[in-house]
């Protein structure tokens, strides 16, 4: 229904909803939305620039108030928001930047260097201080796959017995995470821990250790706070993973919106705004009271 | 037909009629097959012949009418049911599968089957005895594919025997067959009727059909005008009740001076691509304007390789072609055709037409040069051309726009013949264009080379049949085994032809 | 207008002049599913039916229309061209790799955006010309050809970015090369650049199909190779041009996408290759040669693009937009067999009613 | 094995005897290929020699080996079936799902896990019917048919799921449905399951080509469609059957890859229908349909799979693994095309100059 309510239209534009982080940042903001007083319209990009620059379009034609959006693109996605704008409409970007600043309204993003630097140290704390590893990384096109593999070799690389064996690019998925693990585990058989980009290349990564029956001495950490990932690490398969505050900042995104809509100011100091991510471990992977929301 | 005769019926049609959308192939048809006889089948191009054996094999089911088996009505619902009932057809239209063996497509749907499934090994024992009584030899392990197309056609024989039906269908079994081939089948059949075995025959080669006939019938546009006993007839009675018309054989066109040479081929030889031998072997031929040089050649005598090198689609291996004098070596397809040397290929559906396209288009494909100015076509002018060559080649069609799939047999021939006659060639070779088409339409095509020769074009024409050389040609040239047998001018009888071509001299058939 | 599928007739009347709309509403069922989809979408939504939307949507039809153009042509040839999403992918980053300056002998060039986009369509050109060749010359099924260059093309635009995105393709008036964000920017007459790209390809082949040689040859080639080759048509010729046109069409997509975007990523037009080959289906073209139009592609592309903004306007899932997607390609095509089935049965190529 | 399309014979003598190395060797590119990549890795690296890391990669060639399979069916039939990756996923939701217990009546029902096993399977199989149906009775061409099933399948998992993964399929030994990771966990003889399926999958589907009447009736079907008809073959029903198959093939590796990975997600098998139809055509199958071979299919898949491994394991970058699976597909096909070249020209399929 696109009645205009009270508000207007609010255009909430999310990556790919068929990972759990997405769609949690979708619905939070989705429900602050409705909740102020907009309808709302959520649509994905799935990760293409171009499908992302067809969806700003049809925000505009829908007369949008404001635009939520998770890039998909740090250079990609300039052109799209430059169109927004250029249509008077403000947007706020969400969990993913822009590498142009004074276009949007408000970034906030998650501090993924801070929240590497938080796994990589519990992650030392797991294995221990010696021995061999590799690393899974996620799609090299997303600049969060560097930001966190640079904030693991910040820690790391303070250790100087800790070896990095391998490392391999999953693209941030499971069965690629379980694939890729397999053919690094016939390489270095000796391996003691794992450190994963995301969830899912984790998620993978034990199911393949499971399989070659060598959980017990290989660790594994990962990143996102997916609620299999929070599952895994309650039953210890998983020993932590770094919870991203998506419920947070999409939900903050949207108050920002709504402030700048009623007042012309995101009432945040800064354009961009870090959220800080935080340890799971399985003393606190009890407290989430819905998918990556941990009880206050 | 009298009474004595009727209790002999193994399997009647009575009062078919088949319709496809506004087309009325048959139109109320009564015809009978007599147990042990071979009922022969005579019409031209489009007289219905094939839809009614496929009516009587399962194939299609009449509009109205109905069968009658063994004096009681039957309907059959698909090949498999009258197969089972004792129908069984060779099909005008090869229906094998290319790439399976010789086995594999005789067995196909009637497996016969063991404890671990197919068993192989009884099917390829049968094959091969059935290869032996069709006296060919077939592996019955090669894949058809690898036949040649007579021996794919013994295939399909061999399959319609295999199923030692009561009632044999087969239609035009012999066309790519060579006489001694053709003997072998008419072998098979007689002995096949002395075991009570019923059939139906079908060709073009009226002769031909003619030695094993025992009751005649003609078709014409979807109606039975005649039917005879095999002792009331004679050729000149199929022809009249098939074209209503007197037949006449023709005779080379003739009253005028042969213009210089224009065609000169020296020393060719063309390669067997996987054997290495010389399928044409240093064969030399010179053609003159408004000459008809006819090349006559058993199955696998080369013709096809020999006219296809000239026209430049296989590559001599040795030897030179010369048009007007100038030598066409390295030459394209389509410099070729620039230069005035066509070829009418010898098989028109995979060689000729073009089937998604309309008939128009089909008679410009090789001269659209003539009409494209300035990068563009001009319609109008193709109309033209399209309407002359409709008119000229005497295509019987709705006109320029129809489907070429809506063109009898013998009218998509001529538009092929059409097709590279607008290039306004010098030279036309033609492979065996006359096949599968009735006798009116063969008249009409020797009477356009005829008028077309009368003005100074080259004619170069292969066939198979005799007769044919007989009627048009001012030069016949015998080729067997790649090489020129022999040269005959244009009043040899028939059977220093066909002597000279390797082939044993088929009996006469007493038609004259 | 021509009309190979639907009428008997084809192009020989030779041409654009006989567009006849009774039997556009008859038979043309992409262009009856384009007005349901407009109706539909036009009673759920009050911002659908606005020029401005149509002129929106017709702007994101734009990219893979052009593809779809080359698409055509490679499938009346009896082909199909996996590679053009890979191709405008790897065309966009040659592109934005161009414009960031060329280093020769220690200088670093700038090249103006003509010279970039006309060697762009001179790249996306000589990918085509690959496939041609491998299809052509060394009779690899194009199926296969262009899977393998899909996958070739898009690992080299990843290896030329090292998987990151060009941005500031909008170049410095010092350097004297700006003017890249033109096509994707601006409007002529308030129609998006790219509109009118479309359109003038779409023009342009058009004619080339129903009046000149090479259509004739196309059409003839698609339809029965051997037979052509025999009439004197360059077979190979002409397969390796309808190959190297695709790619030529890729290239351009890219160059409007890239500047739609000011940016080039080289993941851009993952798994477009689908989409125009939908589009040319829905279309009315038989994937085996010789039977299709331009004019039921574009219906096509428009079906398929009007189809999918639409279900973003009335805001319905993208989980749905999948499924509908998939449903509309089958329904569409399921109507044209429906109408061919009425029509008495087309003779099998090679069969012979002799 | 038969060999099909490189000996005249076909299974003339009945089957799995003859094998020729000599001719294996000469004649099967695939072969080859496979020798030159197992010979090159084990040269760059150590780890990729040994019956570990040869039964891992088995383990990996499993999932898209047993979709080819169901490929290679579909193909040898003249079709083409892109559906089946998204079947795949959607099969893996659907187990997940029935994991999740079923309510009924208020109450929750917990299959045990051969049900749900026999019920995926099922259901996969149904999908392939609907690509069957389509293909058969309503004549939509296969490549239309099973892109649009393909976009309806992937939609349809994504709304099951709501986009969630299923996790937890080890089921609980309280509601009697443990088990569902033995597919992807456990080993017999030191042979991963997954590998095992896929040997019996392979070998039952050897029989039925080489063996069955179905088989042949596929060949021949696949050869000259009408000629099949005419001769009594079922041609419809083994059309039906071949995307069934396919359909359930695509359900078995769906089952083994969400057992491999104790979870099911329904973006899974995203573009496993490209590489199941590169091992098919690198296997020598010819897209025409009526020609190939299960052996070749089998050889193809290894091709894949341990090229990719392989790539993986010596560490080259993802990007030049994009760029040689492209070439590596064309290569294959290329020297199989070089191979065809030598041999005589085949004539068109029902051609007869009558
Ligand atoms: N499937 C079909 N659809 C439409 N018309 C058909 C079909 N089959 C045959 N016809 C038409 O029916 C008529 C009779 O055709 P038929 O094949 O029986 O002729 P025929 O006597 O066998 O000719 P020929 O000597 O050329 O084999 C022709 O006009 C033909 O065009
Ligand atoms: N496709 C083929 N595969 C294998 N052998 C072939 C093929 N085509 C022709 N041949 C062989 O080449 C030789 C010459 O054949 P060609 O076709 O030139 O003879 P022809 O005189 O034209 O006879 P036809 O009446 O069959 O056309 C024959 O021995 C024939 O068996
Ligand atoms: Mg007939
Ligand atoms: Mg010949």
């Amino acid at each position: 229904g696109q009645a205009h309510a009270a508000g207007g239209l609010m255009t909430i534009i999310v990556n790919d909803p068929s990972n759990p982080y997405w769609l949690a940042e979708g619905n939070v903001a989705d429900a602050e939305a409705k909740k102020l007083g907009y309808t709302t319209s959520v649509s994905a990009s799935k990760g293409d620039t171009n499908t992302e620059s067809n969806l700003i379009d049809t925000a505009i034609t829908n007369h949008s108030v404001a635009i939520i959006l998770d890039p998909a693109n740090a250079n990609g996605s300039i052109g799209a928001v430059k169109k927004a704008i250029a249509a008077n409409i403000p947007v706020f970007l969400v969990n993913a930047e822009i590498n142009q600043a004074g276009l949007a309204k408000a970034q906030l993003v998650s501090n993924n260097a801070q929240g590497a630097a938080l796994g990589a140290t519990r992650w030392v704390k797991v294995v221990g201080q010696k021995g061999n590893y590799v690393e899974l990384l996620g799609s090299p096109s997303d600049n969060n796959a560097a930001t966190r593999s640079n904030g693991y070799a910040t820690v790391l690389n303070q250790y100087p017995d800790l070896k990095k064996v391998g490392e391999q690019v999953a693209n941030w998925d499971r069965t690629q995470g379980h694939d890729k693990m397999q053919n690094l585990l016939q390489a270095h058989p000796d391996i003691i821990g794992v450190i994963s980009g995301n969830d899912d290349m984790a998620l993978g990564a034990i199911a393949a250790l499971k399989e070659a029956g060598k959980l017990s001495s290989v660790k594994v950490g990962g990143f996102d706070g997916s609620p299999d990932a929070v599952e895994a690490v309650k039953s210890g398969e998983l020993q932590y993973t770094v919870l991203q505050p998506v419920a947070v900042f999409a939900k903050k995104a949207v108050d920002e919106a709504d402030s700048f809509l009623k007042t012309g100011k995101t009432g945040a100091p800064s354009e961009k705004q870090l959220f800080n991510c935080v340890l799971i471990t399985k003393a606190n992977a009890g407290d989430f009271v819905s998918p990556f929301t941990l009880k206050q | 037909m009298s009474d004595a005769t009727a209790d002999s019926v193994v399997l009647e049609a009575r009062d078919i009629v088949k319709t496809y959308g506004a087309t009325r192939a048959l139109k109320g048809v009564n015809f009978a097959i007599h147990r042990g006889k071979v009922t022969t089948l005579f019409g031209e191009n489009g007289a219905g012949k094939s839809t009614l054996m496929k009516i009587l094999s399962g194939v299609t089911t009449p509009t109205s009418g109905e069968i009658v088996l063994d004096g009681a009505p039957v309907v059959f619902s698909s090949t498999v049911d009258a197969r089972d009932r004792g129908v069984s057809i060779i099909h005008q239209e090869l229906s094998l599968a290319p790439n399976m063996s010789v086995r594999d497509n005789i067995f196909l749907g009637r497996e016969i089957r063991n404890a671990t499934g197919v068993d192989y090994a009884e099917e390829t024992r049968q094959t091969a005895a059935l290869m032996r009584e069709l006296e060919e030899e077939i592996d019955p392990s090669t894949l058809v594919e690898e036949l040649r197309l007579g021996q794919q056609q013994i295939v399909e024989i061999a399959r319609a025997l295999s199923v030692n039906a009561r009632i044999l269908i087969m239609d035009e079994p012999t066309s790519a067959l060579s006489a001694s081939e053709v003997e072998v089948l008419f072998k098979v059949i007689r002995d096949l009727t002395s075991r009570g075995v019923s059939i139906v025959y079908i060709s073009h080669h009226l002769e031909e059909a003619l030695q094993i006939t025992d009751y005649a019938v003609v078709l014409r546009d979807g109606a039975m005008t005649a039917n005879a006993e095999r002792s009331e007839i004679d050729l000149e009675w199929i022809v009249r009740h098939m074209v209503g018309d007197h037949y006449d054989r023709g005779s080379p066109p003739g009253g005028y001076e042969f213009g210089d040479v224009v065609l000169s081929v020296s020393g060719a030889c063309v390669e067997d691509k996987n054997k290495g031998a010389l399928l044409v072997d240093n064969l030399s031929l010179d053609v003159r304007a408004g000459e008809i040089v006819c090349i006559y050649g058993l199955m696998g005598a080369g013709r096809t390789e020999l006219l296809e090198a000239v026209a430049g689609r296989v590559k001599l291996a040795g030897g030179d072609v010369k048009l007007e004098g100038r030598s066409l070596d390295g030459l394209s397809i389509a410099a070729r055709i620039e230069r005035g040397l066509v070829l009418v290929p010898e098989d028109r559906q995979r060689d000729g037409l073009v089937q998604t396209m309309s008939v128009g288009e089909n008679l410009t494909l090789a001269s659209i040069g003539s009409f494209v100015r300035r990068m563009l076509t001009q319609p109008a002018r193709e109309k033209q051309i399209v309407q002359d060559q409709i008119r000229d080649v005497h295509i019987k069609t709705a006109g320029g726009r129809a489907a070429i799939g809506s063109l009898s047999g013998g009218n998509q021939q001529k538009v092929v013949i059409g097709k590279m006659l607008a290039t306004g060639p010098r030279v036309i070779l033609l492979d065996e264009p006359s096949r599968g088409i009735d006798i009116g339409a063969k008249a009409e095509v020797f009477r356009l080379l005829g008028e077309k020769a009368s003005q100074g074009l080259a004619v170069v024409y292969s066939t198979s049949e005799v007769q044919e050389c007989l009627s048009i040609a001012h030069r016949i040239i015998v080729m067997s085994k790649g090489r020129i047998s022999a040269e005959f001018g244009p009043d040899v009888p028939k059977e220093d032809i066909m002597a000279a071509s390797g082939e044993a001299v088929a009996h006469d058939a007493a038609i004259h | 207008m021509t009309n190979m599928q639907n009428s008997k007739a084809g192009p020989v009347s030779g041409g654009l002049g006989n567009i006849e709309i009774g039997r556009l509403l008859l038979e043309g069922r992409a262009f009856f599913a384009l007005i349901v989809i407009i109706a539909v979408f036009s009673a759920l939504s009050p911002n659908y039916f606005s020029l401005g939307n149509f002129l929106t949507m017709a702007s994101h039809v734009a990219i893979f229309g052009i593809l779809a153009v080359g698409m055509l042509l490679v499938i009346l040839n009896g082909g199909i061209d996996l590679s053009v999403g890979s191709t405008l992918g790897l065309c966009g980053v040659v592109a934005g790799f161009l414009m960031q300056g060329v280093s020769l002998g220690g200088y670093t060039f700038y090249p103006p955006v003509w010279v970039v986009a006309v060697l762009t369509c001179a790249f996306g050109a000589l990918v085509g010309l690959v496939n041609g060749v491998l299809v052509a010359r060394f009779k690899v099924p194009a199926f296969v050809a262009t899977l393998g260059v899909m996958y070739v093309a898009r690992g080299a635009a990843l290896l030329i970015t090292n998987g990151l995105t060009y941005n500031n393709l909008g170049g410095q008036p010092a350097l004297g090369n700006t003017g890249f964000d033109w096509l994707g920017f601006n409007h002529l007459f308030g129609v998006p650049i790219g509109v009118l790209v479309l359109l003038v390809i779409a023009l342009i082949a058009n004619l080339a199909l129903a009046r000149t040689a090479f259509g004739r040859w196309l059409y003839a080639s698609g339809g029965n190779e051997r037979a052509a080759e025999l009439a004197g048509v360059p077979v190979k010729r002409v397969q390796i041009s309808v190959y190297a046109l695709s790619g030529l069409c890729a290239a351009i997509a890219g160059l409007i996408l890239s500047s739609q975007l000011t940016s080039a990523g080289p993941t851009a037009g993952l798994s477009y290759e689908l989409t125009a080959i939908a589009a040319v289906v829905i279309g009315g073209a038989a994937l085996t040669g010789g039977r299709g139009t331009l004019r039921g592609t574009m219906l096509g592309a428009f079906v398929i693009g009007f189809l999918s903004d639409g279900l973003v306007i009335v805001g319905i899932s993208s989980y749905w937009q999948t499924v509908f997607t998939g449903a509309v390609i089958v329904l569409a095509v399921l109507l044209n067999a429906v109408q061919y089935k009425k029509r008495p049965k087309a003779p099998a190529k090679t069969a012979i009613p002799a």
